[in-house]
């Protein structure tokens, strides 16, 4: 298939295969640990051929930090994202095809989801479980199906007066067979679009959660805690902020764009009908 | 006037490529409309027509592009003219109407502003001098109540008054040449006929030109004088409509015509089977003989 | 109702006192409505032949199609498809009653799921349906294909690799798949231009002759009705106007609505000096009755129609009229 | 120079983004402390540098021989800002209204030990017995031990109120006898005040027209207001210190003071391998708290010998804290039966200089001595509870450790509750015998000396790892003048002594 | 339309006892406690007679299922209960926050609206341009920027470098305050506008009757005026209903950060402090405006839009 070039996607891609890259080599891109190379000693170090983007306040190397980081965040992410698409698809789903009173209370529940600030629900689940990743995963994946569930929903709407939806049930396929061969993959595109957007939200959650001290186990290293650890430091150790920042804002615009590279990719794709 | 209104001379239309020549999806189509004439083309879906018509008015979409050709409109060259003289011709001189009355009119402006607009573009008048302008133009195509439905919102009418409008839109500035796309297809048979009558009264008082697209043969029988026959971006045949129907000299046509259930048929000949033609033409063939009739089916 | 010619023995779709109404909201101030879509409709499809429902955009085909094939359930009336209800107690599941009738649809771009290969669209529903072995599913969807005039090759690629036509005739093989008796067609080949519109005509004569299928055809179109229908039934705002075999209707039309969609299709004939240029006159209805409801005034279906019966102006000819 | 007279001073609140209730008796926050002292005086008052209660509402006292029962000659010259005289009816009302259980008042402490507190407790009186109107300006009290009242009665906790004022309303309406007046609060943003011009302090006192108290809980936020000479005080952490310490102009403007304060790492001595004393010293001997002090709390801190600060009465000169030494640990460690080492879990809060930050920091030092710690950070309303509540293997926090050295042994005294202060269950029975006897000195001199030799237990058994004594560091603008070094807590500072010169930006200068 | 939306305020009030009866749960398994808090942070030695006091003054020691039964029958009363913290009515403590709240979130809002629509336009009038790959890019990195970091950025240049505003604080709740908190907290709607409007935008002009508009005649200029805008509205409107109807919520890093007395902080201290009614009685706010902006965007539809009927 010809793909034309598209800024957005290109450079989505680019970013984002920069930071996976980074996170999956990391040991083959520094010989520095994350966690154990602490040394009070050498805190502070202004970035230097040893280290490159100089180190913490606890003597860790930075450049170490930011690439093992990038496993905790971007799995976050990730999964977060994964687990919110699967509820909200699977929500938007069966809501936007049975409709009835099934929708009104995903509907009134997706309202509710909306209005309460996330950071609330989110708060109070890390608070239960206690931080860790596995936490911070349930928090994050739990929190933020709504937009996902909003946009299945109304897909699914429009999509199963469609001859083929009608066709499926002529032909005796049940409801969820239906929901799963015949609609899920066709809404599968703005989805993916939802759901790379909320990659991004889900990274910048982490770090938000992080301020408040519910992120992952210090001193296992995420952008959000090394943000948190070094925003004191701002003026007289700028690099302790300024790279993990740099790391978020990567990924979080990687990740944007990409989206918006594959919503703009899809979409004269829908118009031409062969 | 002796000349044709419109003169279109080996109009090409293609999708450039970077890497090689250009697709032709229309490809040297040559005819003329002369003034109050209704000229018919016909011809399977997507066979070019609607880009032709489009590509009169200048306003086919990217990556379409007008490649070669001319289309002389009273000396000048249509397809060569600055956007900003284009712009006066568009609904003043010549104006168009659209398949699909449903999406063609803004779902958000009442229709009397809809039509007003035309008066406002190129008559001049303020919003309020053509206000009763478009209600005229409502009364013109037989709306019933013209006064309550100019302050109408289109969904609130239905297909054939919606047709309707555009028309009376598309006649507010008096045209010399009237491009229907397709204009009846999207509507039911018994509000075809009223719509299909009503264009043809409204040319035959104004003088106005008619370039009718259809796919519907009935339908370019029923209202032309003069018919192309258009395939897969060529223009096979031009006839006086009458001849065309009764002696068809391409094969193509000839398949058409034969693949079309008539009504009253069956009385005399039985139920058989239709003609099917199962066939068109080679795009790139150098004229159009019977030989260069290809398999059809196969998308690119 | 009152009793068709049985030639055939029992019917294979008897719809009896069909009513279809929709609850619609209206204006800003939220006031319901009812939507008389279909009212008291009576059809009966006896074996191996095609009854065409004709009549214009809105006047409640698709929603009578629909509820025979169980998609919409019907406000009061009754539907059997070979003598089993479709609603109700004794309803078969959506299993069984996929074996009974099949329906395919107008517009052949929706019909077929675009992420699915036509392969898959057709063996999926056999798996559905017991079938087991692999290669008996390959066996059967290279027969449909091939009964469409298709090549079982077809069945790797996607919808969107074929034409118009060719999907519509992928949705044929479809609707043919699970060996149904009854298919309903709705609009089959409205949005399809002329040339493949002949195809799929022909395919659909060629496949009731072949494996004795009884259609339910749904059309505005009464040049293709005509061609392929051994009964007619004229539907207006919701009700049967006018009912009988094909030739009563098109050669004897009396019910106003019919002769004017007859005279209002465009047709290359007329300019050529064809058959049916000049309708013959129109009978008078039976003394003491007008033909009902009048084409004049079309009649508001927010309002259940008022009261007229279907009355027999010939052997196998109907018509609704209104006594005075 | 001078003392001028007028301007408005922009102080800062900087524990938090809101002042909660503006009662202080209803709050154990020192955000509403800081407001309170603005606004509100005690009987005595702290003078901090002699760190001992001095009297401020009355002008003698006399105590009875058995040091129960103190008869206080009150101020005659001292005025409500709602005009009314300060008379014994107010201290009266005042105590028995933070007594009363419906008001359920964390200050109650305070004045527990004032005769008939437990029976309004119960509820049994509404009146506390050991308060006694002589007259208008004569008040008795009698308390319940001998113990010095000056150190309860001096907290902003127990101000006094005007006895014609509904208490409810002091929450939103505050009336009191300080130097400033209430004008307005905006919550979440500024409580503001003007000057009392009926304050019963030195004539010209206070100095400024208006007091401003922002809330600032984001130290860049205060960083950046400070520097754009918006605020004219500001509270520094450690990162910040370093940075204005370095910097020429800023330097110029900073206020230190010990705190007393001891930060530590606490364990539950009834927990193995916690309850036995040779691996709590493992810890203490495993960790280089100098090095920590030096990098990571920046100097900001004075590293911890024992419990008793370098500020208290209390605190022994001559002792040697645990040096870093990790064989030592290792060996103790052995020792005690764990050669394989042990785990160390720790909670923690978000604090810089007191929270999970340090755990990191002393995860690899401790590591060199076998012992595998770990943090779990939580929300501080957690970690409090957590705490009080005993649910830790270990925990990190700050604890008060002054002004009074004999309130502060209390909290290793072993019938005192987990929940009250006691966290770690320490007890020891020569520690308690020497708690028992300093209850019942009243020679000052030997009490401190009894304290002396508890601290001395204590560090030896080592129910905790000696952190550091807090410094706290307070930033002021060259036109601020009479800040004083509280090392109760910086930040309540006496604003009726405070001023400022021309030097100040034009909307607040003196005029 | 009055029926409407009484009909529409009626239906609320579950989706506000869901809310109420959700945040009850959550705190009811949350760890923490309020008289917990009473230490002030290591300062206080806690007595248990005092947590008693507290409890039993709060009913924290009755059954949870009587208290989310107590907290009903007051709500019902529009009574949302005292706060634990500075045991006045929680009514009076929102009513307190909540108009420097809404100025915020309106300041915000009129920031997004104002600079990020046009730009969405501009952007989709020359869709490839320079200035739309510009501006996309700037959205997208505006949506990337943690809250903290562009407040934080926004003191040091406005306030501190330039010193034209004011860092921090409410003031007296003057212009000159509003302004960087605004900006702070506007950027990313703002950039989610921009986004929504180009896409509608696009939308629109593909649109089939922006093809008729185009063969009457009808100039860019005229176009857009006449056939794009009001029809992209009824695109952005949803986007911008959302927005609105979360910020009130999510201003809770950018008051802090600025002393801005609005409800977000006020909702994260009470948290901190797990002073339960307070929590309850902001979030039952923030969702009421959530709820109330949801009607009005309705009703802005039913305006904007003939097609819409108000159901
Ligand atoms: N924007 C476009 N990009 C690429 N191909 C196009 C585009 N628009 C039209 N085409 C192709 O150009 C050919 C001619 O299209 P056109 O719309 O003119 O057909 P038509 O004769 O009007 O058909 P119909 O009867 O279906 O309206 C078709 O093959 C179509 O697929
Ligand atoms: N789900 C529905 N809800 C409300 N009204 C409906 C619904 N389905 C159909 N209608 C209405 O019922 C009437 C009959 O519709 P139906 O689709 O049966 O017409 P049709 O004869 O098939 O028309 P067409 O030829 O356009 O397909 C129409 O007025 C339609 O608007
Ligand atoms: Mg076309
Ligand atoms: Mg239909």
């Amino acid at each position: 298939m010809h793909i034309p070039f598209r800024l957005n996607l290109t450079l989505g891609l680019a970013l984002v295969s920069l930071v996976i890259l980074g996170a999956v080599f990391a040991p083959l891109l520094t010989s520095h640990d994350p966690i154990l190379d602490a040394d009070l000693m050498n805190s502070e170090m202004p970035p230097s051929w040893d280290h490159w983007f100089g180190t913490d306040s606890q003597g860790r190397d930075v450049f170490a930090r930011v690439l093992y980081g990038a496993r905790v965040s971007l799995t976050i992410g990730i999964v977060a994202q994964a687990i919110n698409s699967t509820i909200g698809i699977a929500l938007g789903l069966s809501a936007g095809y049975w409709g009835g009173w099934w929708d009104d209370v995903v509907n009134g529940l997706t309202n509710l989801m909306l209005a309460i600030p996330s950071l609330v629900f989110a708060l109070a689940i890390m608070a239960v479980l206690g931080p860790g990743v596995i936490s911070l995963l349930i928090a994050l994946g739990l929190t933020n199906w709504s937009w996902s569930c909003r946009i299945t929903r109304s897909a699914v709407m429009s999509l199963k007066s469609q001859g083929y939806v009608q066709a499926a049930r002529t032909l005796g396929y049940g409801d969820i067979r239906i929901m799963l061969t015949q609609l899920l993959p066709n809404i599968v595109g703005p989805v993916l679009v939802m759901a790379t957007l909320g990659i991004g939200e889900a990274v910048l959650a982490e770090a938000a959660l992080s301020f408040l001290g519910l992120g992952i186990r210090p001193p296992a290293p995420s952008w959000g805690n090394m943000l948190t650890d070094a925003r004191e430091a701002i003026r007289s150790v700028p690099w302790a902020t300024i790279f993990p920042g740099l790391a978020v804002f990567i990924t979080v615009l990687g990740f944007n764009l990409l989206g918006d590279g594959v919503r703009d990719w899809l979409d004269p794709r829908m118009q031409v009908r062969a | 006037m002796s000349g044709p209104l419109l003169d279109i001379r080996s109009l090409t239309i293609g999708i450039p490529n970077r890497a090689g020549p250009p697709l032709e999806i229309v490809r040297d189509l040559s005819f003329d409309i002369m003034p109050g004439e209704v000229f018919g083309l016909v011809g399977e879906s997507g066979s070019g027509k609607s880009a032709s018509a489009l590509a009169l008015m200048g306003l086919n979409r990217r990556p379409l592009t007008t490649l070669r050709g001319q289309a002389l409109y009273g000396g000048q060259d249509l397809l060569a003219m600055p956007r900003r003289s284009m712009r006066k011709l568009r609904g003043n001189r010549i104006s168009m109407i659209f398949q699909e009355p449903m999406t063609a009119l803004n779902p958000l402006a009442r229709i009397g502003r809809q039509i007003a607009e035309m008066f406002v573009l190129h008559r001049g008048l303020s919003w309020s001098e053509a206000r009763p302008r478009a209600v005229e133009a409502l009364a013109a195509v037989q709306v019933p109540n013209p006064e309550d439905r100019a302050r109408a919102y289109p969904h609130q009418l239905s297909g054939g008054l919606r047709q309707r409008v555009m028309i009376a839109m598309a006649m507010a500035c008096r045209p010399d040449l009237l491009i229907a796309d397709e204009p009846t297809t999207a509507l039911d048979v018994t509000v075809q006929a009223e719509v299909l009558r009503l264009i043809r009264e409204l040319c035959e008082r104004e003088g106005t030109a008619v370039l009718l697209i259809s796919h519907d043969l009935g339908v370019i029988a029923q209202m032309c004088q003069r018919v192309g026959v258009m395939a897969n971006g060529r223009l096979l045949e031009l006839r006086d409509a009458r001849a065309l129907f009764t002696d068809p000299r391409h094969p193509y046509t000839r398949g058409l015509l034969a693949a079309l259930p008539r009504l009253g048929s069956r009385a005399t000949e039985g139920r058989h089977r239709l003609a099917d033609l199962d066939m068109t033409i080679d795009r790139n063939a150098p004229d159009f003989a019977a030989t260069h009739l290809i398999p059809r089916g196969e998308p690119a | 109702m009152s009793a068709a010619p049985d030639p055939a023995g029992a019917p294979i779709l008897k719809v009896e006192d069909l009513h279809v109404r929709f609850p619609v909201s209206g204006g800003l101030l939220g006031r319901k409505r009812i939507l008389h879509a279909v009212s008291g409709v009576d059809l009966s499809v006896q074996p191996g032949q095609c009854l065409s429902l004709v009549g214009e955009s809105g006047c409640g085909k698709s929603t009578t199609a629909l509820a025979i094939m169980g998609l919409q359930p019907p406000s009061s009336g009754a539907i059997t498809v070979e003598g089993r209800p479709v609603y109700g107690p004794g309803a078969p599941d959506r299993r069984a009653r996929a074996r009974l009738a099949q329906i395919v649809f107008q517009d052949p771009f929706s019909t077929l799921n675009p992420r699915e290969t036509v392969g898959r669209a057709l063996s999926q529903p056999l798996m559905l349906h017991g079938v087991r072995s692999r290669a008996e599913r390959a066996e059967r969807v290279a027969t449909a294909l091939r009964q469409v005039g298709l090549l079982p090759e077809h069945a790797a690629r996607y919808p969107h690799e074929f034409s118009g036509g060719q999907r519509q005739r992928i949705g044929i093989a479809r609707a043919l798949i699970l060996g149904p008796r009854l298919i309903v067609l709705d609009e089959p080949v409205s949005a399809l231009d002329v040339s493949i519109r002949a195809q799929i005509i022909n395919l659909l004569m060629d496949l009731q002759q072949n494996l004795g299928l009884s259609y339910l055809m749904i059309s505005h179109d009464l040049g293709v009705v005509e061609h392929v229908s051994d009964r007619v039934a004229v539907m207006f705002a919701g009700q049967i106007v006018e009912e009988g075999g094909w030739r009563e209707v098109f050669t004897a039309p009396a019910h106003p609505y019919t002769r004017r969609l007859i005279e209002t299709i465009p047709n290359p004939a007329r300019l050529t000096g064809g058959a049916s240029e000049i309708l013959p006159p129109a009978p008078e209805p039976p003394s003491g009755s007008v033909f009902w409801p009048p084409v004049d005034r079309r009649p508001d279906i927010s309002q259940p129609p008022e009261p007229s019966v279907l009355m027999s102006i010939g052997e196998d000819h109907r018509v609704r009229v209104r006594k005075i | 120079q001078e003392v001028q007279r007028g301007g408005t001073l922009n102080f800062t609140a900087p524990y938090g983004s809101s002042v909660g209730t503006l009662d202080i008796t209803a709050s154990a926050e020192v955000q509403t402390e800081i407001v309170a002292h603005a606004m509100h005086r005690s009987l005595y008052k702290w003078n901090p540098e002699t760190g001992k209660p001095e009297p401020d509402l009355f002008t003698e006292v006399s105590v009875s021989d058995d040091g129960l029962t103190y008869t206080y000659k009150l101020r005659s010259d001292a005025v409500f800002h709602n005009d009314k005289p300060f008379t014994a009816d107010d201290v009266i009302f005042s105590y028995n209204r933070i007594a009363t259980p419906a008001t359920a008042s964390p200050s109650a402490n305070f004045i527990s030990r004032i005769n008939g507190f437990d029976e309004v407790q119960g509820g049994s009186a509404t009146e506390m017995s050991g308060l006694k109107k002589i007259d208008d300006h004569t008040l008795e009290i009698t308390f319940t031990a001998s113990q010095d009242p000056g150190f309860d009665l001096m907290q902003n906790y127990v101000p006094i109120y005007p006895s014609n004022v509904d208490g409810s309303t002091q929450a939103t309406q505050p009336v009191g006898l300080g130097p400033f007046r209430f004008v307005e609060h905006v919550p979440g943003s500024r409580v503001s005040f003007e000057r009392f011009e009926g304050f019963f302090g030195q004539d010209d006192q206070p100095y400024l027209d208006r007091l401003n108290i922002m809330i600032m809980g984001e130290a860049a936020a205060r960083d950046v207001a400070f520097r754009n000479r918006e605020i004219d005080v500001s509270v520094l952490g450690s990162q910040q210190y370093q940075e204005y310490q370095a910097d020429p102009d800023l330097s110029k403007g900073l206020l230190e003071v010990a705190e007393l304060f001891t930060r530590v790492v606490g364990f539950d001595t009834t927990k193995p391998p916690f309850d036995d004393k040779r691996v709590r010293q493992a810890v203490n001997y495993g960790i280089d708290k100098q090095l920590i002090i030096d990098k990571l709390v920046k100097g900001k801190a004075f590293p911890a010998v024992g419990f008793m600060p370098t500020t208290s009465p209390a605190f022994d000169p001559n002792a040697q804290g645990y040096a870093y030494d990790p064989e030592k640990a290792k060996a103790l460690l052995a020792e005690a039966g764990h050669p394989d080492g042990i785990d160390l879990p720790v909670i923690a809060n978000q604090n810089e200089s007191w929270g999970a930050p340090i755990v990191e920091a002393i995860i690899p030092m401790l590591s060199k001595a076998n012992i595998r710690a770990s943090v779990e950070p939580v929300e501080n309303a957690v970690l409090e509870d957590r705490i009080t509540g005993g649910d830790f293997t270990s925990f990190i926090w700050s604890l008060s450790s002054g002004p009074d050295p004999l309130n502060i042994l209390r909290c290793f005294y072993s019938k005192t509750a987990q929940s009250a202060c006691n966290y770690t269950k320490f007890s020891n029975p020569e520690v308690d015998r020497l708690y028992e006897a300093a209850q019942q000195e009243r020679d000052e001199a030997k009490r401190n000396d009894l304290i002396r030799q508890a601290d001395g237990i204590i560090r030896e058994e080592a129910p905790y790892w000696f952190f550091n004594y807090n410094k706290a560091v307070m930033a002021y603008q060259p036109w601020v003048h009479g800040l004083k070094g509280n090392p109760q807590e910086l930040a309540i500072q006496d604003y009726d002594k405070i001023w400022i010169d021309d030097t100040a930006p034009a909307d607040r200068k003196p005029q | 339309m009055g029926r409407y939306v009484l009909r529409r305020l009626l239906q609320m009030i579950p989706t506000l006892l869901a809310v109420a009866a959700l945040i009850f749960l959550i705190f009811s398994v949350l760890p923490g406690s309020f008289a917990g808090t009473m230490t002030g942070g290591g300062r206080r030695a806690l007595s248990p007679e005092l947590v008693a006091q507290i409890n039993a003054q709060f009913g924290l020691d009755k059954p949870l299922p009587v208290r989310f039964w107590d907290y009903l029958v007051r709500l019902v009363q529009f009574d949302l209960g005292t706060s634990f913290r500075t045991r006045e009515p929680v009514i009076d403590l929102i009513a307190a926050r909540i108009w420097p709240s809404l100025q915020l979130a309106l300041a915000a809002m009129t920031l997004a609206v104002t600079v990020g629509i046009p730009l969405g336009f501009l952007a989709a009038m020359r869709p490839g341009s320079l200035l739309d790959s510009v501006t996309m890019i700037g959205a997208v990195s505006g949506l990337s920027m943690p809250q903290f970091w562009l407040g934080l950025l926004l003191m040091y240049v406005f306030a501190l470098q330039l010193g034209w505003l004011p860092s921090f604080g409410y003031g007296d709740g003057q212009l000159r305050n509003l302004i960087l908190p605004a900006i702070a907290l506007g950027f990313a709607p703002m950039a989610l506008l921009a986004r929504t409007t180009r896409a509608g935008v696009l939308e629109v002009m593909s649109s089939d009757h922006i093809r008729t508009a185009m063969a009457k005649g009808d100039s860019s200029a005229q176009m857009v005026r006449w056939h794009v805008v009001r029809n992209a509205m009824v695109l952005i409107v949803t986007t911008l209903g959302l927005q609105i109807g979360s910020l009130l919520g999510q201003a809770l890093v950018i008051e802090k950060l600025f002393s801005w007395p609005g409800l977000g902080s006020l909702m994260v201290d009470s948290v901190a402090i797990r002073d339960i009614p307070v929590v309850q009685g902001t979030i039952l706010v923030i969702v009421l405006w959530f709820l109330v902006i949801n009607v009005l965007v309705d009703l802005v539809y039913a305006a904007i839009d003939p097609r819409i009927s108000l159901r």
